[in-house]
């Protein structure tokens, strides 16, 4: 009952902000705040008794939940917390916090609706991280992709109309050949054992194989594929990234972007296993063409949002590689790696925001010397870029290098590929910080600089990221029994979901 | 005592902490109190556990203090420990200690910077990622280190980031080491993968179980991290972005380009010499490479007329010459050529420094001169690093190192006597460019205003390194000066005996001290005739402009490398994949167009649609 | 083939609808086409005869030409058209405008006929349905149809009244 | 009776209802578009009572009577929109009477 | 005697209401009366109708067939009727210049239509009430005749629909002619042995095509629609395919019915250009009563698929379509019915026009914005679960390419759908606030339209309430 609870309170919370904003701006996000922070209490409570990494033991749930929802298709509202949910849904309840916080003096127009928005979002995220109804899971997929569409279409920037169409047009047009893959694995199991279900459960003892099993693993993979997003289907994300409102982006980049990694751990690897194998290789050469391609593009930009943009795609490409190593070691890196970009791409938005809010301008061409005026924000900024360019001590490169060393065991090739791919990172990154904070100034200007509250915003996602960079062992301890969840049990695939050696 | 080893790293990084918090607001001389004392303490503190390992050392002569455990998972197990043995301590030692000289020396020459405080917590953070780099126990948690000073130094290099030239500069450092230094981590990978661990020491004694001398493995495990080490050490091919990076502010320079992090290569060839062992190509090629880097880039210093440039070259020459060592096995001779390098190299940087500080940040050489009586101070420790660099005999520290590394490799094997004699050109060169530069500088008419004065944190470090300079060689001696073996008893628990060879023959031995002064007098004349002056005024030849550019690495990486990029970026800016997503909806627009025409509101025409459809159907229905 | 008189009237009169047909779609002015289609349909009435509908032929003379046809004709005859509408009637009538037209209708007139053709099925039943036949089934099976009819007729008559009858505002 | 096929006067109705058709989608004149519905019912009405002939049955007549119930409301409601068409546009053409399209003409 | 017309209550009703109500107007005229009296009319047939399924006399078996399920889609007509009525008592507000009793009039005689349509049992029930339904529905259309498009919208429809009439009951002919028979039951029992029955079938095929308004025969609609009156035209956007729906569904359902290879061609051929051009006509369009008009041609595509699957979920999916159609036409309509007046010369139809509309009425926007979704086929809305219905019939069926093409074309779909409601989330323009913007939503409109977005939502989220009610009606 809990696990209702926890998609309760948002919604409800959002529902509340809705109308409240008629009578004084500031309560929404108040509300929504207080919403957060109850949604929080509710979660931390139930992670107790965990075990250390080295004891997997699958079948660990931290929680449960159960009842009929559409009984004519065998449709339950299924939801299920293991230590993986656990963590992506702390990182989406801190994210929505601190993009509570971002909102608070950017958003000035329709604030109850706006928060409204966000946290119907926030929401249908934790539904996503949390359905284990494979339809349930599609509609909450889809649930928290139609609030992020009006915080984009209403609060965006200039170009916002194109923007939120592009981003609902792939996203919603992916998902859809997942609900095609989802029908066919319910049909497919209902020929073979006459009963229809979207249980995931039940569904993992009958993985459909051969061409037909090919065909509906695509579905999952390509709807993943766009929403992570995955060269050649990313093209959505620089758009909608630089349109959204600093808070569009920063649960864009750090939670919508996971929903993608964690569909293709929970869903498009268990299910198809042997499908997944023979896609592997696919899979990790896009991964790889995502690292440079994002990477390359980055460089190349001069719309600091849009370059933050392109370097998510370059560090999806890592968890991409990662995912396709059925490798336990590199499914941590995947974790970690998923954790600190959220934070870290998190803070670079609301510094891009910052900076924007202050200069009305993203164009590099009219930032430089910014270090001059903005000494804190630009140091935020510049410790931010060189934590997601995977300086080690930090998140980042934890993840990177868990992904590196578990796919050097299994694929040599793809991962000494992806390890070059830190270098156009550097240059991207160190680019950023040249035209954006180093160089002359180019006029007398004079701003504030990030005040208490901005500052504080910072220092803590700053923690995050080197607590997570010097002492990732206890969201390791987290995510190790959710990871092994991920193993059928009873499934008589020849090929090991995971690989826990080497 | 051994159990404050974690303070050592810590304090120089609390004060980072501290400054980078609190920076803004604190007075100048609070932060300059907290950057020097923070390294300060941790030099004494390192001071005291190096006093109690000479009496008191383990008997395994390896201290190992475990903080926690960084990544515990199955078939990796990383953890955060500190691994003390006479080698991460004399490294310990070198950068505590010339760390806090700099850091002395810094409080003046930077006073005023706007950066005051910025500066500070770079340079702490500097100091604690080398102690990190050096006292790690784990390969990762070294790379960790290897990185950090190597963002340091980035943020340092571009420290005056107004003018974009240094941006540059620091990009180009760290991105060219960051090149060297994925290779290392794909070393990392395959060391992790193959032994299963990558704690250095277990990692080790595996890689001596499992592969046997000369096989594959080792060779690509070694020659990984050997390219690691090549970048952060500037060696050929990576030597290209060090000359560049003395944009940033010269004590930086001492410390970081020329007495700690670049010397980091060959501790890291030193620390896992084992491995190295096991891999004799990887040696042979560490040796043929020095020799080839010592000598480029003592050419190329023999033209260049900032004198920082001079130096940055140097350093990369000296550095070659550790790694000749490395590359003969002799690992004592190249750590004490490291630890008498790190102090002259500093004492020179920061004459250098105080030199541009008296003549508003002058660096040409060419327009300096006469500065022997203006600024005596400066002109003595220059002279005297210069002496150690030039390896002047018995006075020098300098050249009992390099004596020693000249007679490790006269020893080897295969083509010891071929690097012999590269080492013994590249000490002639040496002399001959750093007198060069002392002659013009000091010597000869007065060509710039001096002005200001020195205090006494520029005097302590400057007397205390010039000291260092003569002294520290005589820890280490020839047979015919006492035979003192303090390093290499020091460091023999953790490298073994080799590379200690009893006696050179006399011609060679003598030799190596004759070339020194043979260089020396050979700048002299060519100072005496005019030569260095005319050259650098004259139209520059195509050798010369060959040496300046240090042999023109920098022109063939910007074809191969710099424009095939910047030609993908450009090639690439507008996402090219975008436009088939923009043509797919140009197609339904234009299909949505051509449908449209057929809405014309006249029905008769709707009509004939109607008509269409019934053929169509019946035509499907009945005939098909 | 024995040809009987029947024969003979029932082909001359099916020629002759098919022909004024022909003539009233073709004309440029509409009271001329109109009167060529009410020929049509008296000659539609005699072949009804001929197959054995006498009801359906007094219906069609009575009913179709004479109310609603000459309705027809009443109203177009109201319009007053002038000569200059005619004459632009006939401006459009070109050759051109039929090419389409006929081309489609012979693709579907082609397909019925080609349809009809196939043999199938007996022939003719040959005998007379007597409007008393038609009038029993009218009033007991298909009473619910007949009612039906009604309100169709109710809803065009609405329709009409609504739409014809002058404005209250002047609209 | 006549002994004739049911195929011919099904023919005759499938030639009359085709030139209907072609009344329809040839001319402009809503005079001679509704003249041209009006054919196409007569038509049908024809095929009905052929039917009702092959079958003996006296479903044709009935249907024919429907038929002919309709084309005389029909053709009410049509005359009354023409003739509302007809003030307001002041022409009989229905290529006129596009107001409603989508794309400019 | 009660017993004997039990099933025909609803079909009874109604013809008592319309004599009432013709009875009413010709002694007094009141506006108010005539729509109170319909009202009442139509509720008491829709309470009639579980009473009536109750009923088990073969009534005019001949000529009516009053199963539970045809009885269900009657029910589902006169809701949607009685919901246009709803809206247009407020639409057809005092001030036009002509009288607005025969209204609910010619909206009675059409549900009546409607309801002999779906219940036929005879080819000469389904004629008769089909083209009571349309000619009522001309004088709906036409019915603000002082506007230019109303009348030009029910003239088109006159001469196009009684073109498919002319072209049905060729059809019809060729069936009595092959068979003799003017039985729906014996036609569909025949099957199609000859090739005269295989036109019939095309020609009724084709009649049937243009009333549910795809392609190729789909031309009329968005003109008609842009034409009429936003509660008409809702309305013919509705009951029309209902009720032809209803009619082809209990087709199906008869024996003997099956579908031949060339039928499925033939039918998937029109379900996937209905899909793709209904879908590409609306891409780029301007008026908003035209983009329905042309989503409902793609949306009627989708129903042919789970048509097609001819599977119980199908059959099950059909039904689920239409109820979801129903609600969210009707709901857009309502929207754009309430921000227009019949008495203006056109609707509020552009879609510039709902530029602001979030920021001016939230509430209608609310509403517009669910009914979007749901046509677009977004959770929470219904039509979420509608379209999983048609692509879980089209995955269980194996119709690849039809259910390769519901995607294709719905991504296309969404792309305008999102237009709209971004157009209406943009802030208003300056000067051009709403035109409606000062129009007052009566309690009845208020109440009919959060009725709609209830049931949007409320089913979107619990589905199988709706599953169970009609699982129990329809089996």
């Amino acid at each position: 009952m809990i696990l209702v609870w926890l998609l309760v309170v948002p919604f409800l919370g959002g529902l509340l902000a809705w109308p409240s904003g008629r009578v004084h701006p500031v309560l929404p996000r108040v509300i929504s705040f207080a919403a957060l922070l109850l949604e929080l209490g509710l979660l931390l409570p139930l992670l107790h008794g965990t075990a250390p990494a080295s004891l997997i033991a699958p079948g660990h749930w931290l929680a449960t939940f159960n009842a009929p929802w559409i009984p004519a298709f065998g449709i339950s509202f299924r939801l299920d917390l293991d230590g993986l949910s656990w963590l992506l849904i702390v990182l989406t309840v801190v994210i929505g916090l601190f993009s509570v916080v971002v909102s608070w003096r950017e958003i000035d127009e329709n604030v109850g609706f706006f928060h409204a928005n966000l946290m119907w979002s926030l929401a249908g995220s934790i539904g996503v991280f949390l359905a284990l109804d494979l339809f349930l899971f599609f509609f909450f997929w889809e649930v928290m992709l139609v609030p992020m569409y009006f915080v984009i279409a209403i609060w965006g920037h200039e170009n916002r109309r194109r923007a939120a169409i592009k981003f609902f047009l792939f996203t919603q047009g992916s998902g859809l050949l997942m609900l095609l893959s989802i029908l066919a694995l319910a049909f497919l199991h209902d020929q073979q054992t006459g009963t229809l279900t979207f249980d995931y459960f039940k569904l993992l003892e009958n993985q459909p194989t051969g061409t037909f099993g090919y065909l509906i693993m695509l579905g999952f993979f390509i709807a993943f594929l766009v929403k992570l997003p995955s060269f050649p289907v990313h093209t959505w994300l620089p758009e909608t990234h630089t349109e959204a409102p600093t808070a569009g982006s920063v649960i864009l980049a750090s939670i919508l972007l996971k929903t993608a990694a964690y569909g293709l751990l929970r869903f498009a690897v268990p299910l198809f296993v042997a499908a997944s194998h023979q896609i592997a290789p696919i899979a990790m050469g896009l991964g790889v063409i995502s690292i440079f391609y994002g990477a390359i593009l980055a460089y190349g930009q001069n719309d600091l949002k849009k370059l933050v943009a392109y370097s998510s795609i370059s560090h999806m490409g890592f968890v991409l590689v990662g995912i396709y190593t059925f490798n336990a070691i590199a499914w941590q890196g995947v974790v970690i790696l998923m954790i600190a970009h959220g934070i870290s791409t998190g803070a670079l938005f609301i510094t891009v925001g910052s900076i924007q809010k202050r200069l009305h301008t993203r164009d590099l061409g009219q930032m430089g010397g910014l270090w001059t005026d903005l000494p804190r924000l630009s140091s935020f900024g510049a410790f931010f870029i060189l934590a997601s360019m995977g300086l080690p001590g930090l998140g980042n490169f934890v993840g990177e290098f868990l992904i590196l060393r578990g796919a050097y065991a299994v694929a040599p090739t793809a991962a000494i590929i992806a390890a070059i791919g830190l270098i156009p990172a550097a240059l991207y990154s160190l680019i950023a910080i040249q035209r954006a904070f180093h160089g002359e100034a180019s006029t007398t200007r004079s701003f504030p600089d990030f005040g208490l509250r901005e500052t504080a915003m910072m220092l803590a996602l700053g923690a995050a990221i080197i607590a997570l960079g010097i002492y990732p062992q206890p969201v390791l301890n987290v995510a190790a029994p959710g990871l092994a969840n991920l193993t059928p049990t009873n499934t008589t695939a020849a090929l090991p979901v995971m690989r826990t050696g080497t | 005592m051994n159990n404050l080893l974690w303070l050592v790293p810590t304090l120089p990084l609390l004060g980072a902490l501290l400054l980078g918090l609190f920076g803004a607001v604190l007075p100048a001389w609070c932060t300059a109190l907290i950057g020097t004392a923070s390294v300060g303490i941790a030099a004494i503190i390192a001071s005291s556990i190096g006093i109690h390992w000479y009496g008191n050392a383990p008997a395994s002569h390896v201290f190992v203090q475990d903080l926690w455990s960084w990544i515990d998972l199955p078939h990796l197990s990383i953890g955060l420990s500190l691994y003390l043995d006479p080698v991460s301590l004399l490294m310990m030692l070198v950068i505590t200690t010339v760390g806090f000289l700099i850091h002395l020396f810094s409080t003046e020459y930077m006073a005023g910077d706007e950066g005051y405080s910025r500066y500070f917590v770079y340079l702490n953070l500097f100091v604690a990622a080398m102690l990190l780099l050096v006292l790690a126990s784990d390969l990762l948690v070294m790379f960790v280190g290897w990185e950090g000073v190597g963002v340091c130094s980035y943020l340092l290099v571009g420290f005056w980031f107004h003018k974009p030239a240094n941006g540059y500069a620091a990009r180009k450092s760290f991105v060219v080491t960051r090149i060297a230094d994925i290779a290392m981590l794909v070393g990392i990978l395959l060391l992790a993968v193959k032994l299963g661990t990558l704690s250095i020491q277990p990692m080790l004694a595996r890689a001596v179980e499992v592969w046997p001398h000369g096989d594959v493995w080792p060779s690509l495990a070694a020659g990984l991290l050997l390219i690691g080490g090549l970048g952060k050490s500037a060696q050929v091919p990576f030597q290209t972005w060090l000359p560049d990076a003395m944009a940033g502010p010269t004590p930086v320079s001492a410390l970081i380009h020329a007495a700690t992090m670049v010397t980091a290569g060959v501790y890291l060839i030193v620390r896992t010499h084992v491995l190295f062992l096991l891999a004799p190509d990887v040696l042979m090629a560490i040796s043929i490479g020095a020799a080839i880097t010592l000598l480029l880039a003592a050419l190329a210093a023999l033209v260049q007329s900032d004198i920082k440039r001079v130096l940055a070259y140097s350093t990369i020459s000296q550095i070659g010459y550790m790694f000749l060592a490395v590359g003969v096995g002799a690992w004592s001779a190249a750590m004490f050529h490291f630890l008498t390098h790190a102090v002259f190299k500093a004492l020179l940087f920061l004459s250098a420094g105080a030199i541009a500080m008296r003549l508003h940040h002058e660096q040409n050489i060419f327009k300096m001169g006469g500065l022997r009586n203006k600024i005596p101070l400066a002109f003595w420790s220059f002279l005297i690093g210069s002496a150690s660099l030039a390896a002047l005999p018995v006075v020098s520290a300098g050249s009992f190192s390099k004596e020693m590394i000249l007679g490790s490799v006269w020893f080897d094997p295969t083509i010891g006597p071929l690097l012999w004699g590269a080492g013994l050109l590249g000490a002639l060169i040496t002399a001959t460019y750093i007198s060069r530069v002392v002659f013009l500088v000091f010597f000869g008419p007065v060509r710039t205003e001096v002005s200001g004065r020195y205090g006494v944190r520029i005097a302590v470090p400057l007397i205390v390194l010039a000291a260092g300079s003569m002294l520290v060689g005589w820890l280490e001696t020839p047979g015919f000066l006492g035979g003192n073996r303090m390093v290499t008893v020091l460091l023999r628990p953790a490298v073994g005996a080799v590379g200690i060879h009893p006696a050179m023959d006399i011609l060679a031995d003598a030799s190596g001290y004759i070339a020194p002064l043979l260089g020396v007098a050979i700048a002299f004349t060519l100072y005496r005739s005019g030569y260095w002056q005319r050259a650098a005024t004259a139209q520059p030849n195509a050798l010369r402009r060959l040496m300046h550019s240090g042999f023109g690495f920098d022109a063939v990486y910007d074809v191969i490398l710099v424009r095939p990029f910047m030609a993908l970026v450009r090639g690439l800016r507008n996402d090219p994949v975008d436009l088939v997503i923009t043509g797919i909806s140009v197609l339904a627009i234009r299909l949505h167009r051509a449908l449209r025409r057929s809405q014309v509101g006249q029905v008769r025409r709707y009509a004939g649609w109607v008509m269409v459809g019934s053929i169509a159907t019946v035509a499907i229905l009945v005939f098909a | 083939m024995n040809v009987s008189g029947f024969d003979l009237v029932f082909y001359g009169a099916a020629s002759f609808s098919m022909v004024t047909t022909a003539v009233a779609i073709t004309r440029s002015n509409p009271v001329y086409g109109l009167l060529n289609f009410v020929l049509s349909l008296l000659g539609m009435a005699v072949v009804f005869y001929t197959l054995g509908a006498p009801f359906a032929a007094a219906l069609e003379v009575i009913v179709y030409a004479g109310a609603i046809m000459v309705l027809f004709l009443f109203v177009v005859m109201m319009l007053k058209l002038d000569r200059t509408t005619v004459a632009r009637e006939a401006s459009w009538i070109t050759s051109a405008i039929w090419i389409v037209p006929i081309l489609l209708g012979a693709m579907l007139g082609g397909e019925l006929v080609d349809v009809l053709l196939q043999k199938t099925g007996p022939g003719s039943a040959h005998q007379v349905i007597s409007p008393q036949a038609v009038g029993l089934r009218l009033f007991t099976t298909d009473l619910g149809a007949v009612e039906l009819a009604s309100m169709l007729l109710l809803a065009g008559l609405i329709g009409a009244y609504h739409l014809g009858r002058p404005s209250s505002e002047g609209d | 009776m006549v002994d004739l096929s049911w195929q011919v006067p099904t023919a005759l109705a499938s030639v009359l209802f085709i030139i209907g058709l072609l009344g329809l989608l040839a001319r402009r004149s809503l005079v001679f578009v509704l003249m041209s519905i009006e054919i196409m019912l007569n038509a049908v009405a024809l095929l009905f009572v052929t039917a009702g002939m092959r079958w003996g049955s006296p479903d044709g007549q009935i249907m024919f009577i429907f038929v002919i119930n309709l084309a005389g409301a029909e053709i009410a409601l049509g005359l009354i929109l023409l003739l509302r068409l007809r003030t307001r546009l002041t022409t009989l053409d229905s290529d006129a009477a596009n107001l409603l399209r989508d794309v400019q003409v | 005697m009660i017993a004997t017309i039990q099933p025909a209550a609803p079909l009874l009703i109604l013809a008592l209401t319309v004599t009432i109500l013709l009875a009413a107007i010709a002694i007094k005229r009141s506006f108010a009366g005539s729509v109170a009296i319909t009202a009442l009319g139509l509720i008491a047939a829709v309470a009639s109708i579980p009473w009536a399924m109750h009923g088990n006399s073969p009534f005019m078996a001949s000529l009516f067939s009053f199963t539970p399920d045809s009885l269900g889609f009657a029910g589902l007509t006169l809701l949607a009727a009685l919901v246009t009525l709803v809206l247009a008592a407020d639409y057809l507000a005092p001030g036009i210049p002509v009288p607005r009793e025969e209204y609910p009039l010619l909206l009675l005689l059409s549900t009546l239509g409607a309801v002999a349509l779906i219940t036929s049992a005879s080819f000469i029930t389904l004629f008769l009430g089909m083209e009571t339904m349309s000619l009522a529905m001309i004088g709906m259309i036409a019915y603000p005749r002082f506007r230019p498009g109303a009348e030009e919208a029910g003239l088109k429809y006159l001469v196009l629909s009684g073109m498919s009439s002319a072209i049905v009951l060729f059809g019809i002919g060729l069936v009595e002619l092959a068979t003799g028979h003017l039985q729906l039951a014996t036609a569909v029992a025949t099957g199609t042995v000859s090739p005269i029955l295989l036109a019939a079938l095309a020609l009724i095929g084709v009649g049937a095509g243009f009333k549910l308004a795809v392609v190729p025969f789909h031309i009329w609609v968005p003109d008609v629609y842009a034409g009429a009156p936003a509660p008409t035209a809702g309305f013919v956007a509705v009951i029309p395919k209902i009720a032809v729906l209803a009619v082809i569904v209990r087709v199906m359902a008869m024996p003997g019915a099956t579908l031949s290879p060339a039928t499925v061609t033939a039918i998937s051929s029109v379900a996937i250009l209905s899909m793709l051009i209904g879908n590409l006509l609306a891409l780029m369009q301007e008026n908003i009563k035209r983009i329905m008009g042309y989503s409902s041609i793609a949306h009627l595509g989708y129903v042919l698929v789970a048509l097609l699957a001819a599977s119980a979920i199908g059959r099950a999916g059909v039904v689920f379509y239409l109820v979801t159609y129903t609600i969210t036409v009707i709901g857009a309509f309502a929207v754009i019915g309430v921000l227009s007046r019949a008495a203006a010369a056109r609707d509020l139809d552009q879609v510039a026009e709902f530029q602001g509309l979030f920021w001016e009425r939230p509430f209608l926007a609310t509403i517009m914005t669910l009914v979007l979704l749901s046509l677009a086929g977004i959770p929470p809305a219904i039509g979420f679960i509608a379209k999983m219905y048609i692509m879980a019939a089209g995955v269980n069926a194996d119709l690849r390419i039809l259910t390769g093409t519901l995607v294709v074309s719905s991504i296309i779909g969404l792309f305008y759908y999102l237009r709209i409601i971004l157009v209406m989330s943009q802030k208003p323009l300056e000067r051009a606030a709403i035109p409606g913007g000062t129009l007052a939503i009566p309690m009845t409109g208020w109440l009919a339209m959060s009725a709609v977005g209830a049931l949007i939502v409320g089913f979107g989220i619990d589905p199988e309430s709706l599953i169970a009610m009609l699982k129990l009606v329809f089996g």
